[in-house]
């Protein structure tokens, strides 16, 4: 277990995290533990169970996908206040994509299971973290769904 | 007039408005054929509703508004209350703190005990109808007691920003410490109030007081290691030891039959007295040496426990010694590290006693889950005296049936002086119902 | 016509430049204090950086910074242990040259006679360190109208002579600051003693007057050296860096009387609404000059001594006569103060009241700013809330004039740059974010948007993505095309000084704010913060990038990337172009936003913009229409009440409303 | 002082050859109080350095706190202190009134009902059962009331108390026969005067300075907390426009902002609006009141669209 009061720090620092009410912060903090990786860190493997779910706090990671004839293709990358790994709560609990730092990164990690008992457990927590859950998951989906149009593929402006 | 004339007399001795007290307040005194069948102090003071005006408040506030029910001695309330949140709230302050409240309270305790020896008390004793007129005859005296209550002001008004209602005190501390550099200016000024009280000591030994003998229970903090301000235990006489916040044990407040008043009383009914002469009683081992000194010179310790008119004596002492540890406290100051430590409130009972210049002021707060207070009792020093001046008045009372009326008005009136009653302090006793033969 | 514009002084510092260390700054105060002098520096009490007495470089500020907005100011640790790495505080030098409270003089009566005593000034002689341009500016500013003539505030101008100036400049800037703006910082070049630049472990130390050479060549020598070029280098560029950090917040061309001609402007009224008339600005204002006489008398009533007091035009009884006040409403005392500032004091004294110091903005308990309110009332440049149109010159259907391909330049795979000339010397009038009708004989003319403007022609660039588009980007050198134009309207750059810009783009979207990044570039300190957003489909595909880097490196735009997708070898970000600000720090309601790309993500872009509180007034974008004639007779373009060719192709959000993004307009 | 001291005609103004009191009698004093706390008299005895001097200069004919002489006028200098707060204070400051040649009110209950006043937003019963077992023996008026609106005033010396500063510029202006010199000004004035940060600006502590008048020397400033408008509402005190910055800027609650105003000085105008708009006193509320006494009103006057209707709402800050 690391420091609460850095970890409530670190997580106030982010969207994600920050006006939470405090006790929601501190259960959180105390499940949660602040780790460094350093670039080319394979947090997750697409596919694999996922154990942990993280914020991260500082760098930025990729999220990869194996395309078969073109290799791994990096679907997006994520930054500070992103959250990472949240197939770890949500059945059947496994990677939908590869997770690579791709600078050094800090991130409060949370292990999978343990919050899913606390999310289960303190309908409270629940309350106040499921939403954010939900609109960082939306936030994803909205944006894959730009890109998959392929927005700039026919795109022949220049300018009007 | 003879005595067997004013044997037989009923009269009535009344004094429509005591003067050189703080407040309004009268006296009633009923003698039928010798003996005084009632005897009684009122107050006309204005309902003011202090413990309404303070529910829903923060602590903070309540501070500040507490301070208004007394203008001589806002610190005394200042203090009760912030001990009071400090206890319920486990609140820990600095010692720097802790010894610039007893500067505060020095301060107070000067400036309190000039006015009413020089201002108030002493014209009785040498009489004038003021200490403007004493002034017209010995201007150095009223010089002298003007100079002292002055040092004790400019104390209030470096630590609180002014003598009356100062505004620095707050839970966990201080709004505002102040540097060393800006108590240096009071040294000089101490010094010379040193000189000052102790001549006040030798001045008012001096003086004649009528005699009266009467051994009232006596009340008032004591702490082993000080002289009693905001810390100590309750002592009595006869035996009492109870924590500051733990005065409703041994005492509680009844209503007067057949008025309004609300007096203090311990459980089993009796009257008690508080104030300097008590504290001096108690407490005198834990005088300032210069303090204990100037007393032992005087070796009138007993007559001050005997006679309520040597509160004078009691009061000059108290000076000195107030006086004395302002001077240790600055030199031996060092401003906090935090002039206000962190805290949170918590719902509890907030209840403290300190000693105000008049004697112990009780403060009671019921809090609530926001740190608001609920509910709240002042059980300021006069209210508690109130008894056990009116047992003084009956007692002393047949001794002046003799003399004209103007001159035992004038004895029964600074006799109360003598309690140095502050009538505006004393927020919820009240009688309004006169009654006359 | 009153000008604004103001000059400044040419550099009087000549003599050598040289480097102090930390640790010599007690010298310097020491070498001060036993000139007989009191020194007055920086120092942290209660929550702020004050002016006051220093003993030691140790009773001054190490590591600490602040922040300043209006209504707010707050101390922060710095990560480094600089001295003066914060900007102007709650004091000014005023208090010391003109304080708050001085005796005049004393009277008494005798009998019947009267006598009157002048209490004559002995200023102690002092010595100030730390005193930013702003603050140098504000002493010329009080000299003007105390020491200035024909009459003289002789107590004023004792002090000021009795004091010795240590300069600094300015390496760092708060949102409150705009001495850019009123051209009196952040750089200082006159009317020191000595001059400091705060370098990582010391100072460069200049000379400003003979005084300060006697300190240089005396008492301080030991603690001096020659600077070094990199150390004389670096001062300069963290000045300049400062310049551009600040911007240039308020345009003042023509403040004067634009200002003046506002008097009945509504908005005084509103702001008397927030305004509390407690006159904190004027006191904290480092010029306002306003005092008070007040005569205490004993109590014998004979002997009086006349004190003088600062006051300020914002109390009621500052401007009372018998029969009332002139100046009776709240709205007339605000309206006195900036109108006196910004205008009438250049009638009185040739310069305007301020300074640009920020103070009265930081230190209003109720945060209003002036700039604002400046802005607001006497708007800088007539401003339409819609882009305006340039007429086109060439206008009819067919009136092609014939360019000439001179550079060719690959950007990406499929995407070329054409640089063309000889075109109409109308095009050189053109305007940003207009477009050209392009037309190779044999395909059917194009509108393409102009990408630069050059000395004497433009540039396109052009995807390949249609057989038109692909001749022409097979173009070579020597090869000519049929331009028409320069057609549609422009972006609306002037909106955008004073504040902050955000360009949105995406793809081949970058072409039309091409030549918006570079006028922005050239006179770049008229705007708030510019920042670019573009996303590109893949890392190949990004437009311009070695111009992009010299954007962010010496534009002082911040540029961010990103790609819709990627292999394991491109490290930068990939997503869409909103992801990249949609956390971002900033906040939206001083900006204004230009966005170009496909509609679809036009439309996430002012979504997302709009929750940060960039108003659809504020957001641009453009549209494109098919358009074949491009003057608005053919009807292609029409898009509900416009002709995107001829009334746009800019828009604001609010001008389209709700056909923005809407299926079948 | 010796030469002073030497002055034994009493009655005498004294041989300064002062014009405007050559051969007359000394003016006479009185000082005489209502509802209050005594802290405004007692700045008189707090005139340290000048109190011998001043009863060289005034006749001090009747001051119970301080003398047993007593009179019952005429005055040439009536001070006030307390709010009329009882039906006998209404009796008697009609007929201070007649004796007074000049009445200066003085301290913030006279000038503006006092702390006490917080009750004119509750119930006067409720109240008073709450502090007395037997409120019916109790004889209080429902409201706490300046003495301004019961009989004229020539002169008001502000604050909790009063400042002796601008007490003895009154009683020197009175001696010479000017105007005093008492600005209306806000405190923070002072504050940037004597070099005071803002603890507003630079703490966010809220600070009734800019809306309070000026006199105090700006100590709760200078003590690093927030003024709290002891002196009462400065002219044209823009008090709703604070109460909105507070809100806005503060993220306090109208409730929180209210209580900010309903302080020592609260019954004056504007601040007695303020409190009134923000939902009146959170005291008054929990005491079952709630409601706002109408100006002059008794407790029948009383306005009910507060009482009773409001519920708290649920603030939880207040560490401070």
């Amino acid at each position: 277990m690391g420091d609460t009061a850095a970890l409530v720090a670190a997580l106030n620092a982010t969207w994600f995290g920050s006006g939470l009410p405090p006790d929601a912060q501190t259960r959180l903090a105390d499940m949660g533990r602040l780790e460094t990786y350093p670039t080319g860190t394979e947090l997750l493997t697409e596919g694999e169970v996922c154990e942990e779910v993280g914020v991260v706090i500082a760098g930025r990671m990729a999220l990869r996908t194996l395309v078969p004839e073109r290799g791994m293709v990096t679907i997006l990358t994520i930054e500070p206040g992103d959250i990472w790994g949240w197939s770890a709560i949500v059945p059947p609990y496994r990677g939908t994509s590869t997770v690579v730092t791709i600078e050094p990164v800090t991130s409060v990690v949370f292990e999978g299971a343990a919050l899913r008992i606390a999310l289960r457990e303190d309908p409270h927590l629940a309350q106040v973290l499921y939403p954010r859950i939900l609109v960082a998951v939306s936030r994803r989906l909205a944006a894959s769904r730009l890109q998959l149009l392929d927005l700039f593929a026919r795109d022949a402006t220049g300018g009007s | 007039m003879t005595a067997a004339e004013s044997a037989a007399r009923e009269k009535v001795y009344e004094v429509d408005e005591l003067t050189r007290v703080e407040g309004e307040g009268s006296l009633v005194l009923q003698v039928r054929k010798g003996k005084v069948v009632e005897a009684r102090l009122k107050i006309f003071e204005a309902p003011r509703y202090f413990e309404q005006l303070v529910v829903e408040r923060t602590p903070d506030e309540v501070i500040d508004i507490v301070a208004r029910i007394c203008g001589i001695c806002p610190v005394a309330y200042q203090m009760s209350a912030v001990h009071a949140f400090e206890d319920c709230f486990g609140v820990k302050v600095d010692p720097e703190v802790r010894a610039l409240r007893r500067l505060l309270y020095c301060g107070e305790w000067i400036e309190s005990h000039a006015l009413h020896i020089y201002l108030l008390h002493l014209p009785d004793f040498l009489g004038y109808e003021s200490a403007i007129a004493l002034a017209q005859d010995d201007r150095p005296a009223v010089e002298r007691g003007l100079r002292m209550k002055k040092v004790g002001n400019e104390i209030l008004a470096i630590l609180g920003g002014r003598p009356i209602h100062p505004v620095s005190v707050r839970v966990g501390g201080f709004s505002r410490a102040p540097r060393r550099s800006e108590l240096e200016p009071l040294r000089a000024p101490l010094a010379q109030a040193l000189e000052d009280a102790k001549e006040t000591v030798r001045l008012v030994a001096g003086l004649a007081a009528p005699a009266f003998e009467r051994e009232p229970r006596m009340v008032a903090l004591h702490h082993p290691k000080e002289y009693p301000y905001n810390h100590g235990h309750i002592q009595s006489t006869d035996g009492l030891d109870l924590r500051p916040s733990d005065w409703d044990r041994a005492f509680r407040e009844v209503q007067v039959e057949g008025t309004m008043a609300l007096h203090a009383r311990t459980k089993d009914g009796g009257t008690y007295l508080l104030g300097p002469a008590s504290r001096i009683v108690l407490d005198a081992e834990q005088l300032h040496p210069v303090a204990r000194e100037a007393l032992a010179a005087t070796g009138m310790v007993d007559a001050i426990r005997t006679n309520i008119y040597w509160s004078i004596l009691a009061r000059a002492v108290e000076l000195i010694h107030a006086i004395a540890e302002a001077i240790d406290l600055i030199d031996s100051y060092r401003p906090p590290i935090e002039a206000r430590v962190a805290w949170g409130p918590r719902p509890g009972v907030a209840a403290w006693a300190t000693e105000a210049p008049r004697g112990l002021l009780f403060h009671r707060y019921e809090v609530d889950e926001r740190g608001r207070v609920a509910h709240a009792q002042i059980v300021p020093p006069t209210s508690q005296n109130q008894g056990a001046i009116e047992d003084d008045l009956r007692e002393f009372a047949p001794s002046v049936l003799d003399l004209p009326d103007d001159e035992a008005t004038l004895r029964l009136e600074q006799l109360i002086r003598s309690y140095d009653p502050c009538i505006s302090c004393a927020t919820h006793f009240l009688d309004v119902r006169i009654l006359r033969d | 016509m009153m000008t604004t514009e103001i000059t400044r002084p040419e550099r009087t510092t000549t003599a050598g430049r040289w480097y102090l260390d930390r640790a010599g700054l007690d010298d310097l105060v020491a070498a001060l204090a036993a000139d007989g002098r009191t020194v007055i520096g920086p120092t942290v009490a209660d929550g702020a950086i004050v002016y006051d007495e220093i003993r030691a470089s140790a009773d001054m500020p190490h590591g600490v910074g602040d922040v300043q907005v209006a209504g707010r100011y707050r101390l922060t640790k710095r990560d480094d242990a600089r001295v003066f790495g914060y900007v102007v505080g709650p004091t000014s030098w005023k208090r010391w040259v003109f304080p708050p409270t001085i005796e005049l003089n004393t009277g008494r009566r005798a009998g019947h006679r009267v006598e009157f005593a002048p209490i004559r000034p002995r200023p102690e002689r002092l010595a100030f360190i730390g005193v930013r341009a702003c603050e140098i500016a504000a002493f010329g500013v009080q000299d003007r109208v105390l020491d200035a003539g024909p009459f003289r505030d002789a107590d004023y101008a004792a002090r000021r002579a009795s004091a010795f100036i240590v300069a600094v400049q300015c390496t760092t800037a708060e949102t409150t600051c705009f001495c850019t703006s009123m051209g009196t910082g952040p750089e200082v070049e006159s009317g020191f003693d000595l001059a400091l630049t705060e370098l990582d472990e010391g100072f460069l130390l200049d000379v400003g007057s003979p005084a300060g050479q006697q300190l240089v060549e005396g008492p301080l020598a030991k603690a001096i050296r020659p600077a070094t070029p990199v150390e004389v280098y670096t001062a300069a560029a963290d000045v300049a860096a400062t310049r551009a950090r600040i911007g240039d917040p308020l345009p003042t061309a023509g403040l004067h009387d634009r200002l003046l001609a506002q008097l009945d402007n509504p908005r005084w009224a509103q702001i008397a609404e927030r305004c509390i008339t407690c006159g904190n600005c004027t006191l904290a204002c480092p010029t306002c000059f306003c005092t008070s006489v007040v005569q205490k008398t004993d109590m014998e009533g004979i002997g009086a001594t006349n004190e003088r007091s600062w006051d300020s035009c914002f109390s009621p009884g500052f401007a009372r006569v018998a029969g009332g006040s002139f100046r009776s409403r709240p709205r007339d005392r605000y309206r006195q103060w900036l109108t006196h500032k910004f205008g009438t004091w250049w009638d009185q004294f040739g310069t305007a009241g301020c300074v640009g110091c920020g103070r009265c903005i930081t230190w209003c308990p109720v945060g209003i700013d002036v700039r604002e309110e400046l802005m607001a009332i006497a708007p800088p440049i007539a401003l339409s809330p819609e882009p305006t149109r340039v007429e086109p010159v060439a206008a009819s259907f067919d009136d092609f004039v014939v360019a000439q391909v001179v550079a060719t330049r690959l950007e990406t795979a499929d995407t070329v740059t054409l640089t063309l000339s000889g075109a109409d010397p109308a095009f050189s009038k053109g305007s940003l974010g207009q477009f050209a009708m392009v037309s190779i004989p044999g395909f059917p003319p194009l509108p393409i948007s102009i990408s630069r403007f050059t000395v004497d022609g433009i540039e396109l660039t052009i995807r390949g993505a249609g057989p038109a588009t692909r001749a022409m980007c097979a173009l070579k050198v020597g090869d000519q095309l049929g331009l028409r134009g320069p057609l549609g309207n422009n972006w609306p750059i002037d909106r955008a000084v004073g504040r902050d810009l955000v360009i949105v783009t995406g793809g081949i979207g970058l072409a039309p704010l091409r030549p918006v990044i570079h006028a922005l570039a050239a006179d770049r300190r008229r705007f708030g913060d510019v920042r670019l957003y573009y996303g590109a489909r893949t890392p190949a595909d990004i437009l311009y990038r070695e111009e992009m880097e010299r954007w962010a490196s010496r534009g002082g735009i911040e540029v961010h990337l990103t790609v819709d997708r990627a292999g394991p070898e491109w490290e930068g970000r990939v997503g869409v172009v909103t992801q990249l600000f949609d956390q971002a720090q900033w906040e939206g309601a001083n900006a204004i936003a230009f966005v170009c790309g496909p509609e679809r993500m036009m439309q996430a872009t002012a979504n997302t913009l709009a929750g940060r509180g960039v108003t659809t007034s504020r957001i641009y974008v453009t549209l494109e229409r098919h358009m074949e004639c491009g003057i608005g007779l053919c009807g292609h373009c029409q898009m509900g009440r416009f002709f995107v060719c001829r009334d746009g192709p800019v828009f604001s959000l609010e001008q389209l409303g709700d056909t923005f993004g809407r299926e079948g307009i | 002082m010796a030469a002073m001291a030497q002055k034994a005609d009493r009655g005498r103004p004294g041989e300064h050859g002062h014009a405007a009191r050559g051969g007359t009698p000394r003016p006479r004093v009185g000082v005489v109080k209502l509802a209050s706390c005594d802290g405004c008299q007692l700045t008189i005895l707090d005139l340290e350095d000048h109190l011998l001097e001043l009863s060289e200069h005034f006749e001090i004919v009747d001051f119970p706190e301080a003398s047993s002489a007593r009179s019952n006028g005429p005055y040439d200098v009536l001070f006030v202190e307390g709010s009329v707060s009882t039906p006998d204070h209404l009796r008697r400051i009609g007929e201070l009134r007649k004796q007074a040649r000049v009445l200066v009110t003085i301290g913030a209950c006279a000038t503006s009902g006092g702390i006490q006043a917080l009750r004119n937003w509750a119930d006067h019963d409720a109240y008073r059962a709450a502090v007395y077992p037997t409120p019916e023996y109790v004889e209080s008026l429902a409201r706490s009331t300046p003495i301004s609106e019961h009989v004229s005033v020539d002169f008001e010396l502000r604050g909790c108390p009063i400042s002796p500063e601008q007490l003895i510029e009154l009683l020197t202006a009175l001696v010479t026969g000017r105007r005093p010199q008492l600005r209306d000004e806000a405190v923070c004035m002072e504050c940037k005067r004597r070099g005071i940060v803002c603890v507003m600006s630079a703490q966010g502590i809220a600070c009734l300075g800019q809306v309070t008048q000026t006199g105090c020397g700006a100590i709760c400033p200078r003590m690093g907390r927030g003024c709290y408008g002891c002196f009462g509402p400065r002219e044209q005190a823009n008090a709703a426009g604070l109460a909105r910055w507070f809100q806005a800027s503060g993220e306090r609650s109208a409730e929180e902002v209210g209580q900010l105003f309903a302080g020592f000085t609260a019954y004056a105008e504007p601040f007695r609006s303020a409190i009134t708009d923000l939902g009146g006193t959170r005291g008054a509320r929990r005491s079952g009141g709630g409601g706002f006494i109408a100006a002059g009103g008794t407790g029948a006057g009383r306005a009910s669209y507060l009482a009773g209707t409001r519920r708290m709402e649920g603030i939880d800050d207040d560490g401070r």
